[in-house]
C-alpha cells in the first residue's frame, strides 16, 4: 500500500509554456505507462499533482512549500522543476528536507559535484559538458580536433546567468585547441539581433554556437539568413534544440544543427508503448497528439525513465515499498543504466548510458547532433562525448568555493563509490 | 413672465461620491429667451446645479438622487451630455476650459463637432462667432493655452455658440476677468439673448454685473434656492445688497425667504 | 497685538528666520525705503513678449496693487519677482540684494511669499498641514532626527504647529484645521493659501488675484484679513486684483500694466483718473 | 459650510482609536503566529508577503507620497540584495543587520543616481526612464560576476542569518527576522510621512511650484524621496533574497517584479502605508487562493494550463474591478467599510 | 565604412519595426492620456488568433477579417467595461487597469489558442537583397513601407478630419470635450479599435519575424524608449524616434558593446532616450504642456 509521489512544478502558461507542456506531458505519460502497463514499479504506483509555476521562481517555491510535507509518511520522491531559477531557489530547501532535486540538462554546473550538492542531480548533461561536446563535434566536422587550430568560432549566448555559464569553458577550450572564440551576448528576450549578426558576418567564423532560449532561437536563425550566414553552420545547444525553437523561424531553420541528449521521433519502443497503452486508453497528457515524440516530450519521457529507474534501484536496497526522498536520493546517487538496461527499457537510441556516482551527479555527458529538415529533426551524429576529465577540476574548484561560502563540509565519497 | 418654460429643474438632490450632499431639493426654471442668474456663496451649489442640468456630474462621481430635470417638457435625466448638446443645451464650464493645445479656431470648430458642419456652413458659423468676438480674429491660429484669460472666456463662449444652442449655461463667466472684459462679455451675452433668443443660465459671484444683465435671479444657499424673483427686484432687496454687494460685512448669513 | 506677538511668534526667535528691519507693524508702515526694486524687466515666451522693460519700486510697508487687462503680464511679473520665471533682461533687487534668476527657493529664503491665481494648495494635506508647510524654511532637523523624533525635530514641529494654529485662529479657520483642503469651499481655500504664505513670515507678500471668484461679502472679509495681517506682521504687500473697488480701498500705490508695458504708476486717485488706464482697463463705468 | 456629508465624521472618537488594530496585529504577528503557524505559512506566504509589503511601503514613499512613478523597483531590490551579499561576504565579521542596512544604503545611492532625471521629467516620461535602471542593473549584475562572487551562474546564496549570536535560519526564525525588520522600517516610514519631510514630499507631489515658493528645494526633496524609497526597497530585496528565496539570480528581479510592486501600491492605495500591506496581501495571497480553489473545483476537469489561464483572466478582471470600485485602493475601501460600520 | 553603413541601415529598419508598436501606444496616449500596457497583449492576441485561424484552414483573407472583427469587439469591450467606469481617474490608475487588461487578454489568448508556438509566413520573401554592397532585408523594407503608410494615414486623420479634431480635443481636456457634446465613449471606442488594428498589423509583421508566441508581448519593451524619444503623443515622433533608437542601439551594440562586454541593447535605448529627454523633457515631437502659474 502507499504510493510514490512526484509533485510537478509544471508550467503550461506564459512565455515558456510550449516547453513545459511537452516536458511535463512526457514525464506524466511515462509515469502513466508504468502504472498502466506494470502496475507501478514493483507494485508501487506513482501519483503526482501539478502546480503551475508560469516559470516564475516564487511560484515554484510556493509549490514546493505546498507539497513538501504532503503524502506522508514518505513525502515526495523528488522534484523536477525544469527551471533554472526555481532550481536555484530549491537547492537549500531540498537539501534541508532531504528530497532530491533533479535538474536534467540544466542547472548549475558545479552541482555536478555530489560531494557538495548531495541532493542535486543535473542528470545527463551539465552546461560545460555540452560546450565541450559541441567543440568536439565541430572538430569532427572539420576532420579532427587538430583542425580547430586557427579557426574562428562565435558563441551567441542569451544574456542571463544560464547563457553566461559557459563563457570560461569556451575560453578554456579555445586555448586548448587554439581556435579563436568570440562570445557575443544577446540581451533578454532576444527578439532583436541585427547588431549581433552583423558583427558575426564581419567576423566570418566557421561555426556559430547558439546558446539561446525561447524567442531568441528563431530570431537568431531568421537574422542569420537575413545577414547571409549559412544556417547549417549554426550549432544550437540543448535549450535551442526543440521544434518550438525552429518552427517559428519557418524556412530559415532548414539545415540548422543542434545538440540533443536524445533524438526526437516516435521510433522507440517506449514511445510506441506510450502511444498504445497511455494514449490508447485516453490517458495521454498532450492535447495535441502531433507533439508526441517531439524534443521536449521525449525529454520528459527520458526524465521519467531516470526517475523511475532511480526509484527501482533504491527499492532494491530499501524494499519494494514507497520510499522517502532520502531513500530515492540513494537511488539517484547509484543510478546506473547500461546498454542492456537501456534496451530493456525500450529506449535504445533514445537514452544514453548513464552512471551517476556519489561524486558525479551528471552521469552521462554525451550528446548527439541533429539537423532540422524543415519538418523534423534528423540525427546526424553518433554519441559525442565531452571531455569530462578536463572539466572535473574546474567543477570541483567552483563547488568547493561554494562549500566554503556556505560552510558546507564535503561529503566523503571514497567509501560509497569505490572506483 | 413671458415665454414658455424651456428648462425646469424640479426638486433635485445631488450626491457626490455617495457621500457629499451638494444639492438638497433645488428647483428652478428658465423661460425661453430669458437670462436667469444663480447667485450664492462659495460652495452653495451653483456649479453643481449647472452640471446636473448638462449631465456632467458622472465625470465627477456625482449623481442626481432625487427630482427631475425637464427640457422642453422632456425628462433629460437619462440623456448624456452629447445628446443634450444636440438638443440645444450646452455649458460653458467654470474656469473656461479651452483646449489648450488646439488653436483658437480649432477650439471653435470643436464646438460644432456634434453638428457635422463642413465647408461653407462651417465657415459661416465661424464668421458669426468672429463677428461677436472680433478680438479673436487675430488669434485664430494661436494655441488657446497661450491666449489671455478674457480671450479664453470668449473662446469658450464662442465654442458653445458653434453648437447652435438654445440654452447656454455659464459657470462664473466673469471670474478673473478685467472689468472691461466682463462688461464686454456680458454685453455679448445680452446681445445673444436679444438678437438670437438664446436662453441663458448664468452662475455668478459678481452679483452686481449678473443682476444687471439678467431677467430673473435665484439665490442659492446650502443646496437650495432660498430666494427668487425678477432680477431688478432682487437687486433692490436690502438683505441681498448686504450680502452680495458687499457694502457691509454681515455676520448674519441666512435668508428668511 | 504685541502680547500675541510675544507669545506665539516670539517662539520663532529661537528659529533662524532673519531679523526683520522692522518687527512691529507701525515702524514698517512708516518706512519708505524701497524694499523691492524692479529694473527693466524683459520676459518673453518663444515669440510672445510678456513683459517689456517693466520697472518700479515698492516701499517697505506699503500695499502695492498691480492691475491691467488679462494677459497684460501681471502674473508673469510676480513669477519673475519670486524666481519662478527667469527674465531675459532686467534686475530684481530685494532689500538691496540681487535676486534675479536665483530661483524660487532663494526668493523664499530672502523673505518673499505668495499665493497663486489658480489655487495651488497641497490637496493631500489638511488645512494645518498646508499651513505648517509654509514654515519649511525654519526646519533644520535632518531626516534621522525627524524619523526618530529627536529633541530638535520635536521642538521645530511643535513650533510650527503652534504658529499654524495661531494663524488658523487669526484667519477664522479654526474649525477646519483637520479637514483636507480639497473639500473646502473655494473661498476658504483661498484663505488657507493666504495663511500658508503668512506662515513663512514673509517681508514681501505677493497675492495673485486673492479675491477672484468670491462674493462681495467674502471679498470684504478677506480685505479685512489682509489689512489685519499687515498690521500684525508688518510686511509689504504686492497684490494683483481685478475688482477695482477692492484695489482702491486696499492699496497705497498702483502700477498698471498693458501688453507687458507699464502704462501708469502712482497713487490710487491718480491712476483711477488716468485716461490711458480708463481706456485700457477700467472702461467708463468706473 | 455646505459640504454636509451623509456620513458625519466620527465625533468624539479620539484619533488613537483608529490605530488600535496595529498593536493588536503586532501582538498576533509576534506573539501568536510563531507558535501556531506551520512551515508553509511562513516560507511560502508570510515571508514573501512581508518582503513585498516592505517594498510596497518603499515605493509608496516615492510614488504615493512624493508623486514620482517608478517602474524600476525590482532593480533597487536587486541592488539591495546583491550589495548586502557582497558586504557580508567581503567584510569579515560584519553583523547581518549592518550588512543588510549597507545594502539599503547602496540601493539608496543608486536611487539618487536614477532619480536625477526626475528633476526634469514628469509622469510617464519619468516612469519609462526608470526602466533604464531596471534593465541596466539587471544587465550589470549578470554581466560582472564579481557581484556574485565569481559564481558562473550569477546566483547568490543567503548568508547564515545570525543576529547577536542567535540563529534565525529556521522557518520561524526567518519569519521573525523579516517581521522585525519590516515592523521597524514601517514604523520609521510612517513617522517619516508625518514629519516635515513627509509633508514636503506631498507638497512637491501636489504642487511643485508652490512648494518651491515656500523654500522647499524640489530637487532635494525628489532625490531624498528616491533615496529613502530605494533604501527601503533595497532592504526588502535583501529579505526577498535571504529570508525568502535564499538562492537568487538577477532574473528574479525582473520587470514583472517591478510591476508587481507598483500593483501593490496602487491596489493597496497610494499614499497609504497600510495600503502597501493590503496590496501585498492581495497580490501574494489572492492568486494562491484562486489557484487552490481552481484546483479544488475543476482540477479533475481541466489541465493546469487551462485553469491557470482562467485564473489569469479572473485576476486581471478583479484588478480592473477593484480599480473601478475604489480608485483610491483597498485602503480607502477598508476605510469606507469601517466607517459605515461605526455609524 | 560599408560595415558602418550596413549597421546603420539595419538599425534604421529595425527601428521601423519598433515604430509599428509605438504607434499603437501613441494613439491611446494621445486621446486618453493612458500608457496602454495592454498593447503587447493585444498584439499577441491578434497574431495568435490570425495564425491559429489560418492553421485551422481558413483562407488568409477570411482569417484577417475574423481577426479584425475580434479586435473591434475587444476595443468596444474595453471602452465599455474599463474606460467608461474609470473616466476622469488619474493616469496611473488607468495604467494599472491596462496592466490588468493585459492579464485578461493574455489569458484569453492562451485559453483560446493554447501555448504552442507557430510560424507565420506572410508570403514576403525575407532573403536579403544586396544594394551597394550591403545586405537589406526585403521583409524589413516591406515593414517600413507599411509603417510609413500607417503613419501618414494617421497624421492626416488627426490633422485634417473633424473626428481627428475631436480626438485631439479629448486628449486636451476630457470634461471640456464632454461639455461641447463630443461623445467620449465613441471616441474611445474608435481609438481602441484603431489601436487594435495597429496591434494586428504590428502583430503580423512581428509575428512573421519572431514566430507567433508569447514573447510577442515583450516587443513593447522595444517601443517604450521610442515613445520617450519621440514624445508619447506624437505619431510622427513614433516613427522618427523608432529610426533614431534603432540606429543608435545597433551602432552602440556593435561599436560600444565590445568594450563593456556586449548585450547592452536592452538598456542602451533607455539610457539614450533618457539622455535626450534631459535636453527636451517632452520628447522630440511631444507637445510641450502649456503650464502656467
Ligand atoms: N467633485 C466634487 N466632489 C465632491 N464634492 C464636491 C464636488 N464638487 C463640488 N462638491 C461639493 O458640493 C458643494 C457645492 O459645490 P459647487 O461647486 O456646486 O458650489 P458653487 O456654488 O459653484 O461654488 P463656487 O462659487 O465656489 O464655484 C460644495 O460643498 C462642494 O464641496
Ligand atoms: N508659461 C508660459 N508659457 C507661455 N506663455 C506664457 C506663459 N505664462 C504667461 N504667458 C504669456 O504671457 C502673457 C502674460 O500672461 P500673464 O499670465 O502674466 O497675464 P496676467 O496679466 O496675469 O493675466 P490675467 O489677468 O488673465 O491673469 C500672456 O500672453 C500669456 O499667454
Ligand atoms: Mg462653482
Ligand atoms: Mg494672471
Amino acid at each position: 500500500d502507499g504510493e510514490i509521489y512526484f509533485p510537478l512544478q509544471s508550467y503550461r502558461v506564459g512565455p515558456y509554456a510550449a516547453g513545459g507542456t511537452g516536458f511535463f506531458g512526457g514525464f506524466i505519460d511515462y509515469l502513466n505507462l508504468i502504472n498502466e502497463r506494470d502496475g507501478g514499479v514493483n507494485g508501487v504506483k506513482f501519483v503526482w499533482d501539478e502546480c503551475e509555476t508560469e516559470y516564475k521562481v516564487e511560484r515554484g517555491v510556493e509549490c514546493y512549500e505546498r507539497t513538501r510535507s504532503t503524502h506522508q509518511p514518505v513525502g515526495p520522491a523528488a522534484y523536477n522543476p525544469l527551471s533554472v531559477g526555481i532550481a536555484y531557489a530549491l537547492i537549500d530547501r531540498a537539501t534541508a528536507d532531504k528530497i532530491p532535486l533533479i535538474t536534467i540538462n540544466h542547472g548549475r554546473t558545479d552541482s555536478t559535484d555530489g560531494r557538495v550538492f548531495p541532493y542535486v542531480f543535473p542528470l545527463q548533461l551539465n552546461p560545460w559538458s555540452e560546450a565541450s561536446a559541441t567543440v568536439n563535434y565541430i572538430g569532427q566536422q572539420l576532420g579532427g580536433l587538430d583542425k580547430l587550430k586557427g579557426k574562428k568560432i562565435a558563441v551567441l549566448y542569451h544574456g542571463s546567468p544560464y547563457g553566461k555559464e559557459t563563457i570560461p569553458i569556451f575560453e578554456l577550450l579555445a586555448k586548448k585547441y587554439e581556435f579563436e572564440v568570440t562570445q557575443i551576448e544577446v540581451p533578454h528576450p532576444g527578439n532583436e539581433q541585427q547588431a549581433q549578426w552583423l558583427t558575426i558576418r564581419r567576423l566570418k567564423p566557421e561555426y556559430v554556437v547558439l546558446r539561446g532560449w525561447g524567442v531568441m532561437n528563431p530570431v537568431a536563425l531568421k537574422t542569420a539568413v537575413k545577414t547571409g550566414f549559412p544556417v547549417d553552420h549554426i550549432i544550437g545547444n540543448v535549450w535551442s534544440n526543440s521544434e518550438e525553437d525552429v518552427i517559428p523561424a519557418g524556412d530559415a531553420a532548414k539545415g540548422y544543427v543542434s545538440v540533443t541528449t536524445h533524438p526526437s521521433g516516435t521510433d522507440f519502443p517506449v514511445v510506441k508503448e506510450i502511444v498504445e497503452t497511455v494514449y490508447g486508453k485516453g490517458l495521454g497528457n498532450l492535447a495535441d497528439k502531433g507533439r508526441i515524440g517531439s524534443v521536449y516530450h521525449n525529454l520528459g519521457i527520458v526524465n521519467g525513465i531516470l526517475n523511475v529507474e532511480a526509484v527501482r534501484i533504491a527499492q532494491a536496497k530499501f524494499g519494494n515499498r514507497p520510499l522517502t526522498g532520502e531513500e530515492v536520493q540513494w537511488g539517484f546517487d547509484h543510478l546506473v543504466i547500461d546498454e542492456k538496461r537501456v534496451a530493456e527499457l525500450g529506449a535504445a537510441g533514445l537514452l544514453q548510458t548513464i552512471k551517476v556516482t556519489c561524486a558525479d551527479h551528471e552521469g552521462g555527458g554525451a550528446v548527439k547532433f541533429q539537423q532540422w529538415d524543415g519538418q523534423k529533426w534528423n540525427v546526424v551524429s553518433d554519441w559525442v562525448a565531452s571531455d569530462r576529465a578536463l572539466l572535473r577540476p574546474l567543477i570541483e574548484q567552483s563547488s568547493e568555493a561554494y562549500a566554503k561560502e556556505k560552510g558546507i563540509t564535503l561529503r566523503d565519497c571514497s567509501a560509497d563509490n569505490p572506483s | 413672465m413671458t415665454g414658455a418654460p424651456l428648462l425646469v429643474v424640479e426638486d433635485i438632490e445631488v450626491v457626490y461620491q455617495q457621500a457629499i450632499l451638494a444639492l438638497r431639493g433645488l428647483s428652478l426654471h428658465v423661460d425661453a429667451g430669458r437670462a436667469v442668474t444663480l447667485l450664492g456663496a462659495n460652495g452653495a451649489g451653483k456649479s453643481t446645479a449647472l452640471k446636473a442640468v448638462s449631465n456632467l456630474l458622472r465625470a465627477e462621481r456625482g449623481r442626481v438622487t432625487r427630482g427631475r430635470i425637464l427640457f422642453e417638457g422632456q425628462d433629460i435625466g437619462r440623456l448624456d451630455t452629447a445628446d443634450l448638446v444636440e438638443a440645444g443645451v450646452i455649458q460653458v464650464l467654470e474656469g473656461r476650459r479651452c483646449f489648450p493645445q488646439l488653436t483658437v479656431e480649432e477650439n471653435l470648430i470643436s464646438g460644432a463637432v456634434s453638428r457635422r458642419l463642413r465647408g461653407r456652413a462651417l465657415r459661416s458659423a465661424l464668421d458669426r462667432v468672429y463677428d461677436l468676438f472680433p478680438r479673436l480674429v487675430p488669434k485664430r491660429g494661436l494655441n488657446a493655452g497661450y491666449t489671455s484669460g478674457g480671450e479664453q472666456q470668449m473662446v469658450a463662449i464662442g465654442r458653445a455658440l458653434m453648437a447652435r444652442p438654445r440654452l447656454i449655461a455659464l459657470d462664473e463667466p466673469s471670474m478673473g476677468l478685467a472689468p472691461l472684459v466682463v462688461e464686454e462679455i456680458f454685453a455679448i451675452l445680452h446681445r445673444l439673448r436679444d438678437e438670437e433668443g438664446i436662453s441663458l443660465l448664468v452662475a455668478e459671484q459678481n452679483a452686481a454685473v449678473a443682476l444687471a444683465h439678467a431677467d430673473h435671479a435665484y439665490i442659492i444657499e446650502n443646496g437650495r434656492a432660498v430666494v427668487d424673483g425678477p432680477a431688478a427686484e432682487i437687486a433692490a432687496r436690502p438683505d441681498v445688497r448686504d450680502l452680495y454687494f458687499g457694502l457691509k460685512t454681515s455676520e448674519e448669513r441666512t435668508f428668511h425667504a | 497685538m504685541s502680547d500675541l506677538l510675544a507669545t506665539a511668534w516670539a517662539l520663532e526667535q529661537a528659529g533662524v528666520t532673519p531679523a526683520f528691519a522692522a518687527r512691529d507693524g507701525k515702524a514698517a508702515v512708516t518706512g519708505n525705503v524701497a524694499l523691492l526694486h524692479l529694473a527693466d524687466i524683459d520676459l518673453a515666451f518663444g515669440g510672445v513678449k510678456a513683459l517689456s522693460g517693466v520697472g518700479f519700486e515698492a516701499a517697505a510697508g506699503e500695499t502695492l496693487a498691480i492691475i491691467g487687462p488679462n494677459g497684460a503680464g501681471k502674473s508673469s511679473l510676480l513669477n519673475v519677482i519670486n524666481g519662478i520665471y527667469r527674465p531675459q533682461g532686467g534686475r530684481v533687487l530685494f532689500e538691496g540684494r540681487d535676486l534675479t534668476a536665483k530661483g524660487a527657493r532663494a526668493a523664499a529664503a530672502a523673505g518673499i511669499a505668495r499665493t497663486f491665481q489658480n489655487i495651488a494648495l497641497f490637496k493631500g494635506l489638511s488645512v494645518v498641514g498646508n499651513i505648517v508647510t509654509g514654515r519649511s524654511l525654519a526646519h533644520r532637523a535632518g531626516i534621522v532626527e525627524q524619523v526618530l523624533g529627536l529633541p530638535r525635530a520635536r521642538r521645530e514641529e511643535g513650533e510650527a504647529h503652534a504658529a499654524a494654529l495661531e494663524l488658523l485662529d487669526f484667519l477664522g479657520l479654526g474649525a477646519y484645521a483637520e479637514r483636507p483642503v480639497g473639500a473646502l469651499p473655494y473661498g476658504l481655500q483661498k484663505r488657507v493659501e493666504l495663511a500658508r504664505a503668512l506662515a513663512a513670515r514673509p517681508r514681501l507678500l505677493l497675492l495673485d488675484e486673492p479675491m477672484a471668484g468670491m462674493s462681495a461679502g467674502e471679498k470684504q472679509e478677506l480685505s479685512d484679513a489682509i489689512r489685519a495681517a499687515k498690521a500684525r506682521f508688518g510686511m509689504t504687500v504686492l497684490l494683483i486684483e481685478h475688482d477695482i473697488g477692492v484695489v482702491m480701498t486696499l492699496s497705497d500705490h498702483i502700477v498698471v500694466l498693458d501688453y507687458g508695458i507699464k502704462i501708469a504708476d502712482g497713487t490710487p486717485d491718480a491712476v483711477r483718473n488716468d485716461p490711458r488706464v480708463i481706456e485700457a482697463y477700467l472702461g467708463q463705468g468706473h | 459650510m455646505t459640504d454636509l456629508t451623509l456620513t458625519p465624521p466620527r465625533a468624539g472618537v479620539p484619533a488613537w482609536v483608529s490605530y488600535l488594530p496595529v498593536p493588536l496585529l503586532l501582538v498576533v504577528a509576534f506573539g501568536i503566529l510563531p507558535f501556531v503557524g506551520d512551515q508553509y505559512l511562513f516560507d511560502a506566504i508570510l515571508v514573501p508577503f512581508l518582503a513585498l509589503s516592505l517594498a510596497g511601503v518603499g515605493l509608496n514613499l516615492l510614488t504615493g507620497y512624493a508623486g514620482q512613478v517608478s517602474l524600476g523597483s525590482a532593480a533597487f531590490m536587486a541592488v539591495g540584495a546583491f550589495a548586502s551579499y557582497n558586504f557580508l561576504l567581503r567584510l569579515d565579521g560584519l553583523p547581518l543587520v549592518a550588512g543588510i542596512a549597507l545594502g539599503g544604503v547602496t540601493a539608496a545611492a543608486l536611487g539618487i543616481v536614477f532619480g536625477l532625471p526626475s528633476l526634469r521629467l514628469k509622469g510617464f516620461y519619468l516612469a519609462v526612464s526608470t526602466l533604464a535602471a531596471q534593465f541596466f542593473v539587471q544587465w550589470a549584475l549578470t554581466k560582472f560576476d564579481w557581484f556574485s562572487n565569481g559564481n558562473t551562474s550569477g546566483v547568490i546564496t543567503a548568508p547564515p542569518l545570525t543576529v547577536a549570536g542567535i540563529s534565525f535560519d529556521s522557518s520561524v526564525g526567518r519569519y521573525l527576522l523579516s517581521l522585525g525588520i519590516v515592523s521597524l522600517l514601517t514604523l520609521a516610514a510612517w513617522r517619516l510621512t508625518r514629519s516635515e519631510i513627509g509633508r514636503s514630499f506631498i507638497a512637491v507631489r501636489d504642487r511643485d511650484v508652490a512648494a518651491a515658493t515656500l523654500g522647499i528645494s524640489v530637487l532635494r526633496v525628489k532625490l531624498l524621496a528616491f533615496a529613502v524609497s530605494s533604501f527601503v526597497i533595497g532592504i526588502a530585496g535583501a529579505l526577498w533574497a535571504f529570508a525568502y528565496l535564499r538562492t537568487v539570480e538577477p532574473a528574479g528581479f525582473d520587470l514583472d517584479r517591478s510591476f508587481q510592486i507598483l500593483f501593490i501600491v496602487i491596489i493597496g492605495g497610494l499614499a497609504s502605508i497600510r495600503g502597501a500591506f493590503l496590496g501585498a496581501g492581495f497580490i501574494v495571497i489572492f492568486p494562491l487562493i484562486l489557484s487552490r480553489l481552481g484546483q479544488f473545483l475543476f482540477g479533475d476537469l481541466f489541465d493546469s494550463g487551462v485553469l491557470e489561464n482562467a485564473q489569469k483572466i479572473v485576476l486581471g478582471g478583479l484588478i480592473i474591478a477593484f480599480l473601478i470600485a475604489e480608485p483610491a485602493g483597498l485602503s480607502a475601501l477598508l476605510a469606507r467599510i469601517t466607517r459605515r460600520k461605526s455609524i | 565604412m560599408d560595415f558602418l553603413l550596413e549597421v546603420l541601415v539595419g538599425g534604421l529598419l529595425s527601428g521601423v519595426m519598433y515604430s509599428l508598436v509605438a504607434i499603437g501606444f501613441v494613439l491611446i496616449y494621445k486621446t486618453s492620456g493612458v500608457l496602454n500596457f495592454a498593447q503587447g497583449a493585444q498584439l499577441l492576441f491578434a497574431a495568435l488568433t490570425f495564425v491559429s485561424l489560418v492553421e485551422r484552414g481558413l483562407p488568409f483573407v477570411a482569417a484577417l477579417a475574423v481577426t479584425l472583427a475580434a479586435m473591434v469587439v475587444i476595443g468596444l469591450a474595453i471602452e465599455r467595461l474599463v474606460l467608461r467606469p474609470l473616466v476622469n481617474q488619474p493616469p496611473i490608475t488607468l495604467f494599472m487597469a491596462t496592466l490588468g487588461l493585459s492579464y485578461v487578454i493574455e489569458g484569453a489568448a492562451q485559453l483560446l489558442w493554447g501555448a504552442q508556438v507557430h510560424g507565420l509566413d506572410l508570403g514576403i520573401d525575407d532573403s536579403p537583397i544586396e544594394a551597394a554592397g550591403i545586405f537589406i532585408s526585403q521583409f524589413d523594407l516591406f515593414a517600413a513601407a507599411v509603417a510609413g503608410v500607417m503613419v501618414a494615414a494617421l497624421v492626416i486623420f488627426f490633422r485634417k478630419t473633424r473626428t481627428g479634431l475631436a480626438f485631439r480635443a479629448v486628449a486636451d481636456d476630457q470634461v471640456a470635450a464632454l461639455s461641447v457634446g463630443i461623445r467620449l465613449p465613441r471616441v474611445w471606442a474608435a481609438v481602441w479599435i484603431a489601436a487594435g488594428v495597429v496591434a494586428l498589423v504590428a502583430g503580423l509583421l512581428w509575428g512573421a519575424r519572431l514566430g507567433v508566441q508569447f514573447s510577442l508581448s515583450l516587443v513593447v519593451l522595444k517601443a517604450l524608449p521610442v515613445l520617450v524619444l519621440g514624445g508619447f503623443d506624437s505619431i510622427a515622433g513614433a516613427i522618427v524616434g523608432g529610426l533614431l533608437i534603432g540606429a543608435a542601439e545597433k551602432l552602440a551594440e556593435v561599436y560600444l558593446g565590445p568594450y563593456v562586454g556586449g548585450g547592452i541593447e536592452g538598456w542602451f535605448a533607455y539610457v539614450a532616450a533618457l539622455a535626450f529627454l534631459l535636453i527636451r523633457p517632452s520628447g522630440l515631437f511631444g507637445q510641450k504642456l502649456v503650464e502656467r502659474v
